[in-house]
């Protein structure tokens, strides 16, 4: 598969809100370890309000209209950490994909590195703080090597993000709340990062189909 | 989970239903998005005071607002930062010329949702500045990580700023102010049970009949570490001595002194503690100017108490006193 | 038992030196016998008002003496009346003259040792008259038995006759009055938990993760049934439909509405259920004119709620919104 | 044995401290049953006043001084509704051996039927009612008809009150705390019959030394 369509953009959005609805729980329990018990029932929240957004039309025919709508309707729903970070990420998709209808494995994976830039900038977290960073970032890393076939590029993505996921669990937390417990938060993974997880396995199902 | 609610999904909704016709001689309640502001407002050329955070805290934020404390408070669902369109909306409503002073506790999400709104009034024309609270020690401090969790202080914060915004204070002026606040006060907290938020249904960590958690945040989390059971004066001693220590509080210095409940702790234990946290500061030859003892920033039902100590001259003290009327903190008026 | 306490002996004694250090500015604490006095008591010809009860339900009565509430509170054992040696001697020391009104809620040790002090005081030639409350629709009346209990009425009858004694109404006056606001409130509660009285060390009863106590009073003790776990909206209706059916109150009449936690149930709940009664009172025509929200009659730890209904013409709200200033409720000044 | 001494009634007076200290965490789960659990505490804390009080000396060579002390004491120190009325048992007891240092059984007898009246007078308790009334009650009627001899007249109070403390459990409490409670009240002994039971049962044990 060469290209994604703006359908199938719309698709993931679908698919993504189901996938965390189902594992809404799996990231509060997450979040309880070592935060305060929310991240699935924000994710939840926020998707939840963007495919009903969607679903009443909004987004057109334009991707850079799309994202930004996802990005605005998670802004004002999910709160907490996630709320601004996975928010700005779609809003940066949006800026970066206005006007397109279309992208390929080149162009997505170039999107996905500038809403990771985004999120970087935003919280100011490096590689190894335990947050979606480190979930993001190595699946950026895999795209860029994956080659052209977007159902190779968005596996590889969604693998790497899992498997980096899972490895968050030994990691010192250095930023957002479970930095408050320090060497507590070591032995538990990063409920961010399992989310992002959650997201890119939901764009490999797309693009697997 | 047992709780005085119909849906997890309703509570704060009901809550404010509840908050809009208790206090609407002093208070107003938007539904969409979700904000509370004082019933005159928005205060034509003062400074208006904007804080908010997660539900499950009260009486705060939405319990402060009011004359001489702050103008507005957005409430966000249950241990979850509101979002920016609230403050956003919250912000213009309580705008009267003067600009807008946001009050936030440091915590990530908190910080960038109103960083995130504080650009959307500015972009409306509105000046702002924001003051953060980071004064729970029980976080070591550090560059490279989130910083301290913003706690007890905050409601000390945003009473004394409330009463300098009604003294025609500028932006500018309160900023200064709220950051030497922030640079004088301290708070430490421990749990003798966990909370259970709502939509988790079980609480968010379980503790053995002769366990405490000690360094707790306001959140349910878990503390810094977990210690068996000790007596009053022992916990009493155990938050103390890293809050004086920490700033440190200097023999001969005022102080304010908090001993706040975390919402499942009765009164009568609270005094035990302000007992002996007194005779502690006593000992380390600080002078107690104004204190105050109840559940004024709280986890849900969690029993526990947290101290928080502030650096008081006469200046912040006759802010203190300085009249307030709101639903949580009354006097004077 | 986890409580923030050093010994169960001592609780009492420890959380007096507490207030002692923490109310100093308006009240004095004697220690033996254990009461509580304003700070400029006696006051000169007024009358001087006198409450106490068992410990355990903070802030009630400590937390309502200052100016414009009670003159004096004996705090007994943890839901213990105090003894006739307490009142005496607390009666002495705010009488100024005009004679001393004792509010005593109907139980049993409580009314017989009020009474046997008001005999001591009498003796001293201190004229003595008794308020009683008995407002706890939940308890069947009868003459046959100790009646109903004394509860949520009891802060209001407090703030009440306080505002009527600062005004300068005579012993027989405040006695009438009081005996009016006793005949036209009426309180019902319920509790989601137990509590743990120090002493004993274990909760006073045990309810099932899905149970709860339908007309509980203030000591712990089982309600008159046990159900299952209900909704808040259900818990509201069940309480406030006996307390109207009860007076009963009618379409039309105004009325000041109490929603009071039992000491571990935070307030966003309370607000929840404040909601709800208010729905109902409206629905039966009754307009709010006056409510509390908050914890003020607890027991101990316990999480429920209890609902007071008051009725109230212009002159008992004037008396109301009169100025108050004790540790637990103030305004006004 | 014919005559109770002075120095016997002080015995008595500490035989019932022990018994009463030795069953209060009985006596409180009693009344957590059915009242506010804190009886036991109450009459434990009381007569440990007591017995410092007299053998702080107070009480001297006069049954009526002695009983007087034991009365103000309990006042001062139970609180509740077994304050008042143990005390003003006492005071009464104390009024009516005024000037006396000795009491045979017929005097015994007289002199807790005129304790039992005052606690009725102030109590407005009635036989069956559920309370203290119910084991002090009977125990006098079996005092009256026990012959004179002290070890014989005792014995049978003691008996006869625990009988009927025990007796209590299916009463419906019309007066009290446990009033409060209604049909619920049935199936649990009366804490405040139980203490009564016990210092009886401590007067037997002095008169059967
Ligand atoms: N500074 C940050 N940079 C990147 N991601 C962060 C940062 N702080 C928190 N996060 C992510 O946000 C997640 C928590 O989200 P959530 O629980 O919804 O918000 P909150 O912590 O405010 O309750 C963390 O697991 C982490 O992955
Ligand atoms: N009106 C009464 N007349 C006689 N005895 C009573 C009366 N009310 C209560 N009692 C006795 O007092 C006992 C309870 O004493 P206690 O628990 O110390 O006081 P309280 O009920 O105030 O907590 C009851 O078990 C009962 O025997
Ligand atoms: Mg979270
Ligand atoms: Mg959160
Ligand atoms: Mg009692
Ligand atoms: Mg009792």
């Amino acid at each position: 598969m060469d290209v994604l369509t703006l359908a199938q953009i719309r698709s993931w959005i679908s698919a993504a809100s189901a996938e965390i609805d189902k594992k809404s729980a799996f990231l509060c329990d997450l979040d309880a370890a070592i935060g305060d018990g929310d991240h699935g029932a924000n994710m939840t929240r926020g998707f939840t309000a963007v495919v009903k957004k969607l679903e009443g039309g909004a987004g057109g025919d334009d991707l850079g209209v799309l994202f930004k709508a996802v990005g605005m309707t998670l802004l004002s729903t999910v709160g907490g950490a996630a709320g601004p970070l996975y928010g700005g990420f779609f809003l940066e998709l949006g800026k970066q994909s206005l006007g397109k209808q279309t992208l390929d494995a080149a162009a997505l994976t170039a999107l996905l590195d500038a809403g990771l830039t985004d999120i970087k900038r935003r919280g100011k977290a490096e590689l190894g703080d335990k947050t979606m960073v480190d979930a993001l970032a190595p699946a950026v890393e895999a795209m860029k090597t994956a080659g052209a076939d977007l159902t190779t590029v968005t596996r590889a993505a969604a693998d790497a993000a899992r498997l980096a996921a899972t490895n968050t669990a030994p990691l010192l937390a250095r930023k957002g709340r479970a930095s408050y417990l320090g060497e507590r938060s070591i032995g538990h993974q990063d409920p961010g990062a399992n989310s992002s997880a959650l997201l890119l396995e939901a764009l490999a199902g797309i693009c697997s189909e | 989970m047992k709780k005085l609610i119909n849906s997890p999904e309703n509570v704060v909704r009901e809550a404010l239903e509840g908050i809009a016709l208790a206090h609407a001689d002093r208070q107003r309640v938007c539904f969409d998005p979700f904000y509370i502001t004082r019933k005159d407002a928005p205060a034509k050329g003062k400074v208006g005071l904007l804080s908010g955070g997660g539900s499950g805290h009260e009486p705060m934020h939405g319990g402060f607002v009011g004359f001489g404390m702050l103008d507005a408070a957005c409430p966000g669902h249950v241990f979850t930062s509101p979002t920016p369109d609230q403050m956003f909306e919250a912000g213009k409503a309580i705008s009267g010329g003067a600009g807008v002073l946001q009050i936030v506790k440091n915590y990530t999400g908190d910080v960038m949702n109103f960083d995130l709104a504080a650009e959307m009034l500015r972009e409306e024309a509105i000046e702002v500045a924001t003051v953060l609270t980071d004064d729970d020690v029980a976080v070591q401090d550090s560059l490279y990580t989130a910083g301290r969790r913003g706690v007890g202080l905050t409601v000390l914060m945003e009473k004394i700023l409330g009463a300098a915004a009604e003294k025609g204070m500028t932006l500018a002026q309160l900023k200064a102010l709220g950051d030497s606040i922030r640079a004088t006060g301290r708070s430490m907290g421990m749990a003798l049970t966990p909370c259970t938020v709502p939509h988790l249904g079980k609480p968010s960590f379980a503790l053995g009949e002769n366990e405490i958690e000690v360094g707790i945040g306001i959140h349910g989390e878990p503390g810094r570490k977990r210690i068996p059971m000790a007596s009053a004066d022992e916990i009493t001693e155990m938050l103390m001595e890293p809050i004086l220590a920490d700033l440190p509080f200097k023999t001969g210095e005022s102080i304010i002194l908090f001993v706040n409940g975390m919402g499942g702790t009765p009164l009568i234990e609270l005094y035990i503690v302000f007992r002996k946290a007194a005779q502690i500061a006593e000992k380390h030859g600080l002078k107690i100017v104004r204190n105050l003892v109840g559940s004024y920033i709280t986890s849900l039902e969690m029993a526990g108490t947290s101290i928080t100590a502030l650096r008081a001259d006469d200046a912040l003290v006759g802010l203190w006193d300085a009249p307030v009327n709101t639903p949580a903190l009354r006097w004077g008026v």
